[in-house]
């Protein structure tokens, strides 16, 4: 394959210098998961979910991860939101390296950083009410006050389109784009400035769909917040982002402005996935 | 394809291995209960010497027969003697039986062999075609009959349902002998026969509960998209249920029906050899414990647990070919 | 399904309390005759057929080799392949058996002189001889290596010494015990044991683990022709079977015994022994006072009422840890009139039992009725009587609740087996008759072993070991007051009992001493008690002493019911109803 | 020309909370060799829709009315063996989740031979000969004969799938979302497959899917479900480019397109429960353009230009119009 | 606040029981309350403390569960016949006779409406005399063979059936939810060790194991419980396991993760919570098997002697079926409804905390 692979930082892959302020740095990051084949045989495969990656985001920016299933778009996720340990590499939240972090420190990065998951049913605890579930965040950043507590999870509820009431209901009595909508408070809650969103729509209708990437949107320019769009969708990545990256085999192929990669793909995947996705054109037939 | 069979060699060596590790822990217990046990083998004949009221001095009979069984040494070395003697086949002597335990339950354990072989038979055949039957017809008459039927059978206290039988069965009916005759020749068909209550103390039980775990099983796979394929296909519903259903259904079922046999299996054999005079392990057991016949007791619980454990152990290996999805494990 | 250890109450083993054909061992009256086979077969054949099986209770035998048994059933089975050398009919008369002759006893009391048939022989054809009883007494059950359990029966103490009786072989079918101290009792003990084949024992001789395990002699292969039935097979906690000894040295002229099979069937549950005998399956069991009505009305089954050797009483303790009040003889009185006999028997046994008041029962030779104090029934079952004693002791009754000296109410415990239904009965009733006097009764059932550990065995300050009998200062480890326990009788010989109420009795659990009964069971076994009146005498005045110092209550001689079927004829009911079981037969 | 006719169809789910209206009063017609699609969100009744035209229906669910004419007869009269006898002979089936649709424990040869032996009666060699070529077409080596379903890739097993539907020559393939759960790489792929195969066989097909961009690319016409009901029904130009109903107009207003950025204007509210469903139009809680009248009149189905049918009240007027043309940049 | 003010109320309310049950088992010389009484207190704080306040307080999830579970008639009828039983467990000895209380002019009485004929020997002629005796109003149920109640004795023995049941699975339950969390959440070499353990106890015959324990240590009521709870939680873990296996690995745990929530957090505010449904299903499901396991044991003759549970009753009838069956078959009957009744419930609690069956 022509194509080089590299590892590390090349700025001549993003194209032209990058003046605004960095967010978050990705610095040859690698995980990897032994897989156990036979009984004396153990590790002997691995599977290299993130195969030395370094990626940067900015403030204020969105950046899409797009890739297939399993190629450790999600891994890489909750490796930056510290949800599994890399093997190698370094992860810089504000020049900060992450990966050292703990106690104290640990816990303001939480504040910092959040996550927003794919399937809004399983991403709420079924026996907590969602005014608990979106609570927890401040309970456990200390705000004891049940009252003070109870005040903002109305606004945060407030916020994302659902009303103060809903403060004692549980998960099952929601559809799933309203309890996406309060996963989406919950990380809200600690007012973050990175939010990891894990294909987060993709589970949803379509209708709904488009509810929740608007709110995406609104709320960003909010909260002054930057994301970490995962999906697999090309189309909504070319709705939400102005950056993208395009991970193969935990690997990033391709990375640069959505425009340039939606218009002009280098890397032969990219276009492999830019000519699969369906268009929504009876007239640009291709079966 | 080799890769294939090495992972499913790989497996069952890994099971294997780790029967071995729980061998080992049933053998430290069984150990450990055995020294437990307030009498040591010299109880027997002190309670012998001391009954007849006349022996005053005790103290010097006990350390004579403990040096003679060992008991005298520590603890560690009697726990190798102990393993030693079991990997030769010598599980001790029955002081109350005056047989060595392997003879005592080598003649014995083909009647408990007996009686939970025909239960299960008889709790798997009829508790697996109730169950799918009342599955396949659920929310209909027939279904709810079979459920509250198969409660009834899990309720109901085994030994209480072998004394009614009796009661009704052999005494006011006579269709039955009242006991279990040990000369008519196994399998026989007056064996068969006079198994026929015992079977239906132990085996409605099991029955019961098979055709529960059947019917929820068989639920949950008629829910299964592979069911509606094979719907669409245009197989006849015989088919459908027997080939699609049913042999995933099983799947499960399998291993609750092993997971019973150390659970509820042993001690239903156990209340039912009672009741019914069957001189199966059980019966032995239970007599040895009121004769403080500990070696016995021990082995017949070490027996009891080796089972399940190589049962288990051939459930495993067994689904590696009924179940395709296991061999990646 | 009873808890009793068996091998406890091995007194008990001495006279037979069996389920079915009590063959056994009972104990009898030294008058022997020399009784001729008095069979009196009634005109016609009796074929040989049929099947006849016992219903026996949960437990089995633990050994065929029977010098190490000490259980009935055990030694039940081992009778049933071997007579022994006499046996006792109903009215407690020797039969003979493998004996020829009646016993010699010497003028002086000092040696017994014993003449075995010369028609017995083993099963590989050698005779059995005097020598193979010499040999086992001396080789086998008096040796150091085999914990014979009793070799004190054979023991003298001569010139402060312990040492073992002289058995010597005087010709092939004589030989003689020979002792230098006068013992009337010995008898019986001399004529109730097997032998072994010496050719055979000689192997395991000095090896307790080979004798253990021998397997010629865990099977009864050896028994020849000394006993009716031969063994056929052992399934254990299942059945012992039996087939009919054609060789039968008794059964040459008559061709006895006339069953071609006989079964001893355990049951697990009296219930199921029960429903069997109903529906027929098996030919005899015991059954429970409560299950008589029904058996009677039954066609085909007929019911034995027979009278046993054991008695049931309440003991109580004596030691420093029961309540000190028992240890007043006005006090044990008290409570013995409060407690009433007759509505015992009447609710518990269902009338199957006689008042007891001593320890030999009625159908021994010894009893005496006259002079007995006879507490709780009659004029002597009167609880004010008892609150007047009782207030002569110290104790007074305030609002029907009995107080001590200090002002206390008296409560007291009273502890028996559990799973003994008979005995958990008889608990509940005294703690209802007791409150007739103020006594706040509390029950505790418990299992046996834990009641012979924890409450019966007791040691002295600073003796390691504990016993059933460590002195006077001795104690048990947890306290009680009363108990509720059973013991038999050697009918023959109750001079044996002295090892519960003599002062060092290996069974005296409960603390009772009183020098003159100790001087009593002292003389009973002594030379003036060879004369039997003499002797008779001594137990009278035993029996008085004893029912009114009251060692314990004494409250029931049970009975023991049989059912057998109807088929079954030739049976003489009695207290040794099985001694003539060889001449039983069926009728259809 | 119509090789299938649905009229009036009404599939209802009889549960505990209620009745579940799945597919209320659903009419629509399928012409030979055309591939129809059926769009909707989740809920909308499309799959119940196909599952009904097989009868496939599970209990509790019920088809309560209309009728499915398969070459102008009714699928309803049949008898459940005559029904047997069109599943997979002449109407064929593939569903969503290839990996759940497919029986785990039989090998891939097997589920694709069993059609065969039971509508065509084939012997074992001929059915295994027909098997391979099948494999060869859809791109699966012949080695894979004696897989099992979880050793092939989620695009391999859909590949299965089809295999099993064309086994015996179906007039008809209904698909059922079959590629939802596939990677979108495979998924051109396996449409690709799919499209040459109906081409070669001139099948007709009953395409069910929520992804309107699949709709652009291989549908003829389209049936737009919502809440069970039948919104519009139209070509697939019509759609696109007319869409008369707001619900359509909603749905191609919310999609955000590959090709350029455009603004989203999403559909307000939720998806209705189907207990209860909202009275009138169904649509009229979610509806921009509703009126007081679409709250008590169910709007029928009507023509609006030739072969595009709208079931709006207000399916001519020039706000939706508008809205239809003018709001999508 | 609340959880840790909760948590706090219970330490002192423990710490006081525990300091009462010392100076009564050290200084006091009448003894308050027998063993078995602490833990029952104990027991019943516990479960105050830990679910029925947590019930009380998620009212609307309660009430969600309610409407689940009553939807299931076998079910309602389980619990029906199960607050039945409770109430008469409780408020029954007040209005019974003592069940202890012994007299035997009224012994082998039939329940009301039966009549059965009772001879007793007399020794001087030799021969049975029959009387026939009837049920009375005074004994509704009958008599035993020492003039008890059986009534009473069943009123008591549904004490004990259910202080067995609940005592001896609460002890199951917690060392199977201590033993499956900790096993699931600390993974690795805890994981293995605890599992491996859990194998080792689940080959054992369970009956034969309790049986010979039980012989060995004696037959005394509290210890019979702490026998059954000590060997009976593997099933518990099991499940306990892998229900946190795959709770530590769903989005919501992640979620409180990503959020900074520490261990002990995740375990008792989610984990926990989210067993628990599963936790009261085996508990109702083990609870007749429990009682069963006590009621064979007494049958055998192992049963704490000085304790009337149905299984002793039962043992003491088993022997004269025939004669004065309602000794017998009343306790029989009652150990039969009581199980069907857990079974019942937990089947339909089953159903309701079913994830399958959630929206």
């Amino acid at each position: 394959m022509p194509f080089p692979r590299f590892c590390g930082y090349n700025k001549s892959i993003t194209g032209g210098e990058d003046l605004s302020e960095k967010l978050l740095e990705i610095r040859k990051l690698k995980k990897y998961y032994p897989v156990q084949t036979g009984f004396l045989s153990r590790h002997s495969d691995i599977i290299k979910a993130v195969d030395c990656i370094s990626l940067d985001i900015n403030e204020g920016e969105t950046v899409g991860l797009v890739g297939e299933s399993g190629c450790g778009k999600t891994t890489l996720g909750k490796v930056i939101i510290r949800l599994e340990e890399p093997a190698e590499g370094e992860v810089l939240f504000k020049g900060m390296n992450i990966l050292s972090l703990k106690g104290g420190e640990m816990k303001k990065y939480r504040r910092e950083v959040q996550m927003i998951f794919q399937d809004p049913s399983a991403s709420l605890d079924p026996r907590m009410t969602v005014g608990n579930s979106i609570g927890e965040a401040l309970l456990i950043h200390g705000m004891e006050d049940e009252r003070k507590r109870m005040k903002r999870v109305e606004e945060l509820l407030n916020e994302v389109g659902l009303e103060a009431g809903d403060y004692s209901r549980y998960p099952h009595e929601f559809s799933g784009g309203q309890k996406q909508r309060i996963g989406i408070a919950r990380a809200l809650a600690l007012r973050p400035k990175l939010i990891i969103a894990d294909e987060p729509v993709s589970a949803l209708d379509i209708s709904v769909q488009a509810q929740i990437l608007n709110l995406l949107t609104e709320l960003k320019e909010e909260y002054k917040m930057s994301y970490l769009f995962i999906a697999h969708n090309m189309a909504v990545i070319r709705y939400l982002c102005d950056r993208v990256a395009v991970m193969k085999a935990g690997k990033i192929v391709e990375e640069g402005e959505v425009e340039e990669i939606f218009e002009k793909p280098k890397h032969p995947y990219t276009k492999a996935l830019l000519e699969a996705a369906p268009v929504l054109n009876p007239h640009v037939r291709r079966l | 394809m080799a890769g294939k069979k090495a992972s499913m060699g790989g497996y069952i060596a890994r099971r294997l291995v780790y029967s071995l590790l729980i061998a080992w822990g049933i053998l430290t217990i069984t150990f450990l209960l055995l020294r437990l046990g307030p009498g040591s083998p010299a109880d027997k004949y002190l309670a012998n010497i001391a009954a007849s009221g006349r022996v005053r001095d005790i103290a010097q009979v006990q350390a004579a027969i403990d040096a003679r069984y060992g008991l005298d040494k520590p603890l560690y070395l009697q726990y190798v003697d102990y393993i030693s003697n079991l990997l030769h086949g010598n599980l001790g002597w029955s002081l109350s039986t005056s047989l060595p335990v392997t003879e005592l339950l080598s003649k014995h354990w083909i009647y408990s062999f007996e009686l939970i072989f025909l239960s299960t038979v008889f709790a798997v055949l009829i508790g697996v075609s109730i169950g799918i039957y009342s599955a396949v017809k659920q929310h209909t008459k027939a279904d709810y009959a079979v459920t509250v039927f198969s409660f009834m059978g899990i309720s109901i206290p085994n030994f209480w349902l072998g004394i009614m039988l009796i009661l009704v069965f052999s005494v006011k009916l006579g269709l039955f002998k009242t006991y279990y005759d040990t000369s008519l020749p196994l399998f026989s068909l007056g064996n068969l026969k006079a198994m026929t209550l015992p079977v239906i103390t132990l085996g409605s039980g099991m029955l019961a509960g098979y055709s529960r775990y059947v019917r929820s099983a068989t639920l949950d796979n008629l829910r299964k998209d592979f069911v509606r394929t094979a719907r669409a296909k245009g197989l006849p519903e015989r088919t459908v249920i027997l080939k699609h259903v049913f042999r995933n259904a099983m799947l499960p079922v399998i291993t609750i029906i092993m997971l019973d046999l150390s659970g509820v299996v042993f001690g239903g054999a156990y209340l039912t050899e009672i009741i019914f005079g069957i001189p199966g392990l059980g019966r032995i057991s239970f007599n040895a414990i009121f004769a403080d016949d500990y070696a016995v007791v021990v082995a017949v619980t070490l027996i009891g647990a080796m089972v399940t454990l190589i049962f288990n152990l051939l459930t495993d290996i067994a689904y590696t070919f009924l179940d395709p999805r296991v061999r990646y494990v | 399904m009873h808890l009793n250890r068996r091998e406890f109450l091995k007194i008990c083993a001495r006279a037979g309390l069996y389920a079915g054909l009590g063959i056994g061992l009972s104990g009898c009256l030294s008058k022997q005759k020399e009784a001729p086979q008095n069979v009196t077969l009634p005109s016609g054949l009796h074929p040989v057929k049929g099947t006849y099986i016992d219903g026996a209770s949960a437990g089995d035998a633990e050994t065929l080799n029977w010098a190490l048994a000490a259980d009935n059933a055990s030694l039940n089975y081992v009778s049933l392949t071997m007579d022994g050398l006499i046996t006792y009919d109903n009215n407690l008369n020797v039969q003979l058996r493998w004996l020829a002759e009646p016993v010699k006893v010497s003028g002086d009391g000092l040696t017994y002189t014993l003449v075995l048939r010369d028609d017995l022989y083993w099963g590989d054809g050698k005779p059995l001889t005097s020598e193979d009883f010499v040999y086992t007494f001396k080789n086998l059950l008096l040796s150091d290596w085999l914990p014979f359990n009793y070799k004190d029966d054979y023991q003298e103490i001569v010139n402060g010494k312990k040492q073992y009786v002289d058995i010597v072989a005087v010709d092939r079918q004589t030989y003689q015990f020979r002792r230098q101290t006068v013992y009337p009792d010995f008898f019986y003990r001399v004529t109730d044991l097997w032998a072994y084949p010496k050719h055979i024992a000689q192997k395991y001789e000095g090896n307790l683990d080979a004798f253990t395990q021998a397997d010629e002699l865990n099977n009864l292969r050896y028994t020849g022709n000394l006993g009716p039935y031969r063994f056929v097979e052992w399934v254990r906690n299942d059945k012992f079977v039996v087939e009919r000894n054609p060789d039968y040295y008794l059964g040459k002229e008559n061709g006895a015994p006339f069953f071609e099979q006989y079964i001893e069937k355990i049951f697990g549950t009296p219930a199921a022994r029960q429903a069997a005998l109903e529906a027929g399956d098996i030919t005899s069991t015991t059954l429970d006072p409560l299950q008589v009505g029904k058996f009677k009305g039954m066609k085909g089954i007929d019911v034995y009422t027979n009278p046993t050797n054991g008695y049931e009483a309440l003991f109580w303790n004596f030691r420093k840890n029961g309540w000190e009040g028992l240890r007043k003889k006005e006090v044990r009185e008290a409570f013995a009139m409060s407690i009433g006999k007759d509505s015992l028997i009447q609710s518990i046994y269902l009338g199957f039992a006689d008042p007891a008041f001593s320890f030999i029962p009625r159908p021994s030779p010894w009893f005496v009725e006259t002079g007995l104090g006879q507490f709780g029934v009659g004029a002597l079952y009167n609880k004010e009587e008892a609150k007047k004693k009782l207030a002569s002791a110290g104790y007074m009754q305030k609002d029907n609740v009995l107080l001590d000296a200090g002002g206390n109410p008296v409560k007291l415990s009273i502890i028996t087996n559990s799973g003994n239904k008979v005995r958990e009965s008889i608990a509940f009733l005294v703690k209802q008759e007791l409150a007739g006097i103020g006594v706040d009764v509390e029950i505790r059932l418990l299992p046996w072993t834990t009641m012979l550990d924890q409450y019966m065995k007791n040691k002295a300050p600073g003796n390691k070991a504990s016993g059933f009998n460590n002195g006077a200062g001795a104690v048990s480890e947890k306290p009680w007051d009363m108990c509720i326990i059973g013991f038999s009788t050697d009918l023959n010989a109750p001079s044996g009992s002295s090892v519960v109420f003599g002062s060092d009795g290996g069974l005296n659990m409960f603390g009772y001493s009183n020098p003159k009964v100790d001087e009593l069971f002292k003389k009973a076994q002594s030379k003036e008690a060879l004369d039997t009146s003499v002797r008779k005498g001594i137990y009278a005045g035993l029996s008085t002493l004893i029912s009114e110092d009251l060692p314990a209550d004494f409250l029931a001689f049970p009975q023991s019911n049989i059912g057998i079927s109807a088929k079954v004829k030739g049976i003489e009911p009695g207290i040794s109803m099985g001694y003539n079981s060889y001449l039983w037969y069926f009728e259809e | 020309m119509n090789i299938l006719e649905v009229a009036g169809l009404k599939t209802y789910f009889f549960t505990r909370r209620g009745t579940v209206l799945a597919v209320d009063d659903v009419s629509f017609d399928l012409r030979k060799g055309e591939v129809l699609c059926l769009v909707g969100e989740s809920g909308s009744g499309k799959t119940v829709s196909a599952l009904s035209i097989l009868g496939l229906v599970d209990s509790p669910g019920r088809i309560i009315g209309g009728e499915v004419m398969l070459d102008g007869e009714d699928l309803r009269q049949y008898t459940p063996r005559q029904l047997r006898h069109i599943r997979g002979k002449r109407i064929a089936m593939i569903f969503q989740d290839p990996k759940e649709s497919l029986n785990p424990v039989l090998t891939i040869g097997e589920q694709i031979m069993e059609p065969m032996k039971v509508h065509l009666n084939l012997s074992d060699k001929g059915a295994k000969e027909k098997t391979l070529l099948l494999l060869e077409r859809v791109g699966i080596p012949k080695e894979r004969l004696f897989s099992y379903p979880h050793e092939l890739s989620g695009g391999m097993n859909q590949r299965v799938m089809i295999a099993m539907a064309l086994a015996c020559d179906p007039e008809i393939l209904i698909a059922d979302e079959p590629t939802s759960a596939l990677d979108v790489t495979t998924q051109a792929l396996f449409l690709k497959v799919l499209m040459d195969l109906k081409k070669e066989r001139g099948m007709s097909m009953i395409f069910i899917t929520h992804d309107l961009g699949i709709v652009a690319e291989i549908a003829d016409r389209v049936v737009v479900l919502y809440a069970g009901r039948v919104m519009e029904k139209a070509s697939v130009w019509q759609i696109f480019e007319n869409p008369r109903h707001p619900y359509t107009i909603g749905l191609l207003n919310s999609l955000p397109d590959i090709v350029k950025k455009k603004k989203l204007i999403p559909i307000a509210g939720q998806i209705p429960g189907l207990i209860n469903p909202p009275s009138g139009c169904v649509f009229h809680t979610r509806c921009r353009f509703a009126q007081d009248i679409c709250y008590r009149v169910v709007p029928p189905e009507e023509e609006v230009e030739d072969g595009h049918f709208s079931a709006c009240l207000f399916r001519g007027s020039a706000d939706i119009i508008k809205a239809s043309q003018g709001e999508r940049i | 606040m609340y959880k840790i003010s909760r948590n706090l109320l219970f330490a002192i309310v423990i710490s006081v029981i525990i300091a009462t049950m010392a100076l009564d088992q050290f200084a006091l010389k009448e003894k308050l309350l027998p063993p078995l009484g602490y833990f029952y207190v104990f027991f019943s704080v516990f479960m105050l403390f830990y679910f029925v306040y947590p019930l009380y307080r998620n009212q609307r999830l309660t009430l969600y569960y309610w409407e689940r579970t009553r939807k299931n008639k076998l079910a309602m009828l389980g619990l029906f016949f199960i607050v039945f039983l409770i109430i008469l467990a409780i408020a029954g000895p007040f209005f019974t006779a003592d069940p202890n209380y012994v007299n035997f002019e009224e012994k082998n009485l039939p329940p009301l409406g039966f009549t059965t004929s009772q001879s007793v020997y007399d020794r001087d002629t030799g021969s049975l005399r029959n009387a026939e005796i009837r049920g009375t109003w005074k004994h509704p149920l009958g008599t035993d063979d020492k003039g008890r109640d059986i009534l009473a004795m069943i009123v008591s023995g549904a004490r004990v059936s259910l202080q067995v049941g609940l005592v001896a699975t609460f002890i199951a339950l917690m060392i199977g939810t201590v033993i499956g969390v900790s096993s699931a959440y600390f993974g690795g070499a805890v994981d293995n060790v605890l599992m491996r353990f859990t194998d080792i106890m689940m080959t054992f015959p369970f009956f034969l194991l309790l049986v010979f324990i039980v012989f060995i240590f004696g037959a005394d009521l509290t210890l019979i419980i702490l026998i059954i709870g000590v060997t009976g939680w593997t099933g518990a873990a099991r499940i306990v396991r892998s229900e946190a296996l795959s709770l530590r690995t769903r989005e919501f745990v992640l979620a409180s993760r990503a959020l900074g929530a520490s261990d002990t957090r995740i375990i008792f505010r989610h984990l926990i919570p989210n067993v628990m449904g599963t936790l009261i299903v085996i508990a109702t499901l083990s609870i007749p098997g429990v009682i069963l396991a006590e009621a064979a044991l007494s049958f055998i003759g192992l049963g704490d002697p000085t304790v009337a549970s149905w299984g002793r009753i039962l043992n003491a009838g088993q022997d004269n079926l025939e004669t004065t069956w309602w000794v017998a078959v009343e306790p029989g009957i009652m150990l039969f409804l009581t199980v069907l009744s857990f079974n019942f419930l937990g089947d339909g609690l089953r159903d309701a905390f079913d994830p399958r069956s959630e929206l």
